[in-house]
């Protein structure tokens, strides 16, 4: 109920991380890769399981045990969709600072209400997204563990897959991250582009911005203003310029309506805003590459 | 899921918004019977898309026309869309012609009303050429539509909307709609007011606890919605499947760039299993145009492995000779690799390689 | 406004709320009836109090002493209130008897929901003797009762009550209420829940909107509320008529102090004019055990000589030879002294010196 | 829409008041008195009437439109009980920092409604209340004119009439208020005997405290464990010594449930707390006077 319980950018290997949904099948999963790659996962959260453990990690009833138990402050769901905004109001409920939903297919309408209800108290990621990493600290969410290397590019992105592919591509080639962020592809998300390039512009381990955005909503147009305001450079890559306008491309909810939303316009918007536009994966690696040894 | 006008007029009546009176046809003469019955009438093709009128397919009719623009009407297609139903209704011949809908503004996180005193026209259209005229107010989702709001809107539109603002309001947020308008919302000779068009639109995310029908079909999109994918048909000729929809538009701007066309997009999603993307195969190479398919798998919650066993079974079963292109990296790549050494397909280094091979590959005679 | 038990069950059913199947009588006869009918029942006293039980107002009834019970029950007053309708129910013999009521906690400014293993016993008595019984969960108002606090509250009670709670949650809410209590709440034989008992309370600010009839009665209660100003009747013999809550219970604390004793308890509320002071002296000397007035005004949004005026009239109709004590003070207050010295009403200073000149007058013989 | 609108204590002669409801028959009235103390009321809202001027000050139909026009910060409100509510989100929405809900019979379901939406943004006083005033510069309520002295007493109450008339007596005896808030006898009223302490004890020109409550709730008991941690006295007042138990004492909600919310507890709990307990007015004037004297 505290006002203000705003997280800090680095989620840190003290960060003490609850699995909400823990016993499910991709709950459980994705709590062992989680584990491996060294995050502080304190609890699980599933009614009715209190008192188990998976992976030696003990499960409670409800969120507000766990962090009486275990003083968690940070939490990962992985319950079904239906029961998605239900998770996030516990979390919020029991004190928790920062929620990561990465439960897929949760009604835009639930997300409408949770944003709300966590205006000025948790701060959420998702729902439907890969989470946040800072390589060698903490993962909370579900990027592959092999693909991240420390560093200073801090990288932000709507889409899974093609962020670990920009991930392990910079990995590759030597280019370390400071935290990446997969903010999802809702249409309506909890952490947007523009949250994200202020938490990077104030965060003293990031020198660069990686911005992965695609067609649909205007979320990159209205981070667009804010990179002419950073003292940091951003380059951003935008996917969805072969798609045809008035098509639906996937559930990530990236719906092209009348001239707002394409890929050009956001590229547009993002360029004129300052931000240096990549035109694929390798190009990316290249700006990248070009911009930190500027620095 | 769009809705039909018709079944969203319905809606409409259950939340005590007015609409004309009239009836749904599926053949020229129960048409020509309906529009019999009301006197003055319109009859409108029941098409998922915008651009009907303009397309000949809403018409005024009287009972000597009424039969003859039903069998036209029944005849058409509408943006490659087949005319299979017509709503007949009475026509209202309204005084004045308002915009009154609510959708979702992604920004701000909120829904949004939106009124304007241009109505019958494209909204859009309207916002560029006067954007004066475009009235927005956000509604908190949790405190709901406030009094002074539609007070203000009533106001600076002339018009008391308030009560059919409140009612569609309500209808929105109870059939988690992610679109509600009524274009126009015509101000009739009592001075009552009347839904004359209804758009609805609802949240696939809540059809679970929504009583709508999904239409039954046995297009490819619906069948790779039925397997809990995503499909778009498109008009090149390199099947596409990708998990994620990120990586699927970029592997498609890829293509593109190396001067291939995509056929489709497909986003197999997270956790896709051997038979996902067998079903996911079927579906790509049922469009005849298809001469080649990238495969470009980022393996996380999806396994690798799974993957190359779905992909392996279908050419096993399916002895189809079209090359295939596959990039898998992450979870289970190694075992991945191992599976398809001996099916034959292709194999891709990156995003980038993937899209340079299967585009000439398609290029191929 | 307390809603008797049937009406409040006749709410509970509306909700989806199980309560045993019943019906009101008000003769012994009709109660015997019903209770023939229902074989095994209970006569249950219709009236707005607790302690019904305690003061033998419930009673279970076989066929042959219904009868003689329910016209026990109809002679029977409780706490000073006359029985005049009984409520015969079938008898449910619960095998468990559990708590669950919603209330406001005036310092969280929320809803509070509030479960206890301890049903069927005075929830306040169970709060002070076993504190880790009661099950508090504070609801937000604008987000509503969420499923995990419902999952929680039904884990610590050991039974499910998830769905009545939510449905108590909609009737408290919709119907504008303080209090919604089901005390007890009875599992009965075959797992299901029952409302035993149903007590709510309804804002009386919100009566506006709600349907609810108010009870018409000719108490000086009822009609003080009539003309929009709050009586109650007390033991003593000073009538007090003060603008204000706070200020009335100053003054009532320093009669007492004075070793008066008041004889109500009287708030004109702001903006009282001349009538409306007529009318409060009307129903405050309607009361035979009044021996002396303190008539305690603090003028702003009311005003003094609209008072002086109403007092004056008052004594010019009505030829009352009680002796009445005056304090006001602020807007209008030279016109009111002015208004006031011919009628022999006496002046006070302040609040304390008005005080000290009541209880004077009132133990003159 | 902004975050943290918190007031400061004081309202100044400089304070932009709006008065919602202006074109009724008290908010006129009302509005005069204001004008009269010295209040800078800078607009009234009346829909349907803007345009107009009610004592020179013009009307608008909005709040939006009165605090685009003229810069308000403040706002009190006289509108109706049934529309009271929708009145205070206009004006939260509007970004007024501090309102004043004067109104009656507000439902309580309202109030807590408003309440909610009031978390971290606009400060509510009320409803059913008189209202603030800083005497020699600032009448926001319905507080008479003649009443008050400049001085260092902070005077907090529930109640309207009994706190008209101790500050009068405070004034009569030479004793100035720094403040007086009568934060309304409602059951959930907006500003709490809590929060109006923490002001008061943050408040450079407050040396005492005079606290007026009355039986019902237990919002005196909630502020009583703050009163030892306070370096200023408070002086506290409590009446509904001699209302019986389980009746209705007046529309001020003071209802007595059980054995907490008695003017016994109360006073118990306040003098357990740290603070003087007054037995009366003028023993109010004593204690208040005794305990400047020692500082």
């Amino acid at each position: 109920m505290a006002q203000g319980r705003w997280w800090l950018l680095l989620i840190s290997r003290d960060t003490r991380v609850i699995v909400q949904g823990m016993t499910g099948k991709a709950g459980s999963f994705q709590a062992r890769q989680m584990l491996e790659f060294g995050t502080n996962i304190v609890a699980g959260v599933s009614p009715g399981r209190g008192g188990e453990e998976v992976h030696g990690v003990p499960v409670f009833d409800s969120v507000e045990e766990g962090v009486a138990e275990t003083g968690a402050d940070a939490s990962v769901i992985f319950v079904p969709a239906r029961s998605a905004a239900d998770a996030l109001f516990e979390a919020d409920d029991a004190g928790i600072g920062l929620v990561v939903c990465i439960t897929e297919g949760v009604p835009v309408k639930d997300t409408m209400r949770v944003c709300r209800y966590f205006e000025g108290r948790a701060r959420l990621i998702g729902p439907n997204c890969p989470g946040i990493t800072v390589p060698g600290e903490c993962k909370i969410g579900i990027m592959p563990n092999g693909i991240h290397l420390p560093g200073r590019v801090g990288v932000v992105s709507r889409s899974g897959t093609l962020t670990y592919e920009l991930v392990e591509l910079l990995t590759r080639n030597g280019i370390g991250q400071s935290t990446s962020i997969g903010i999802g592809g809702d249409p309506v998300p909890g952490m947007s582009f523009l949250d994200a390039l202020s938490l990077f512009e104030k965060d003293e381990k990031t020198d660069a911005v990686l911005l992965v955005g695609e067609i649909g909503g205007t979320s990159e147009e209205d981070a667009a203003g804010f990179i002419h305001k950073m003292s940091k450079p951003v380059i951003a890559y935008v996917v969805g310029i072969t798609a045809p306008p008035e098509k639906t491309m996937g559930h990530a909810g990236a719906i092209i309506s009348g001239r707002s939303g394409t890929a050009q316009d956001k590229i547009y918007a993002l360029e004129k805003g300052g931000a240096m536009i990549a035109s694929g994966p390798g190009d990316v690696v290249e700006k990248v590459k070009r911009t930190l040894a500027k620095n | 899921m769009k809705l039909y006008e018709f079944v969203a007029k319905q809606l409409f009546r259950k939340y005590g918004i007015a609409t004309p009176e009239g009836e749904v046809a599926d053949t020229p003469e129960s048409a020509a019977q309906i529009a019999g019955r009301l006197g003055r009438a319109v009859i409108k093709a029941q098409v998922l898309t915008g651009g009907r009128g303009k397309a000949g397919g809403i018409a005024p009719v009287t009972q000597s026309n009424a039969l003859e623009t039903a069998k036209r009407i029944l005849g058409m297609s509408i943006r490659g869309l087949q005319v299979r139903k017509l709503l007949v209704e009475e026509d209202k011949s309204p005084e004045k012609e308002l915009y009154l809908g609510i959708t979702i503004d992604r920004g701000k996180r909120r829904p949004v009303l939106i009124a304007s005193r241009l109505g019958g026209v494209d909204i859009e259209e309207a916002a560029r050429k006067a954007p004066g005229s475009i009235i927005r107010t956000h509604i908190d989702p949790l405190a709901g539509l406030f009094d002074y709001q539609v007070r203000t809107v009533s106001r600076r539109l002339g018009t008391d909307v308030g009560d059919v603002a409140f009612r569609l309001y309500r209808l929105f947020i109870e059939r988690d709609c992610t679109l509600a308008e009524i274009n126009p919302l015509g101000v009739v000779a009592d001075g009552s007011l009347c839904a004359l068009d209804a758009k609805i639109t609802v949240d696939d995310s809540a059809l679970f606890r929504q009583p709508f029908m999904e239409e039954e079909s046995g297009s490819p999109e619906a069948i790779a919605k039925k397997h809990g994918m995503s499909y778009v048909a498109l008009d090149g000729n390199i099947g596409c499947i990708v998990n994620g929809a990120g990586l699927a538009m970029a592997s498609m701007d890829l293509i593109k760039g190396f001067g291939g066309e995509p056929a489709n997009f497909m986003d197999v999603r997270g956790g896709a299993g051997a038979e996902d993307v067998a079903d996911a195969l079927s579906i790509v190479t049922s469009n005849p145009n298809v001469r080649a398919v990238l495969v470009n798998i980022f393996g996380g919650i999806t396994r690798c492995d799974e993957i190359a066993v779905g992909i392996r079974d279908f050419r096993r079963r399916m002895d189809i000779r079209l090359p295939v292109v596959v990039r898998l990296t992450g979870t289970g790549e190694a075992e991945a690799r191992r599976l398809l050494l001996s099916t034959g397909v292709i194999a891709a280094d990156s995003s980038e390689d993937g899209a340079r091979q299967v585009v000439a590959l398609a290029h191929q005679p």
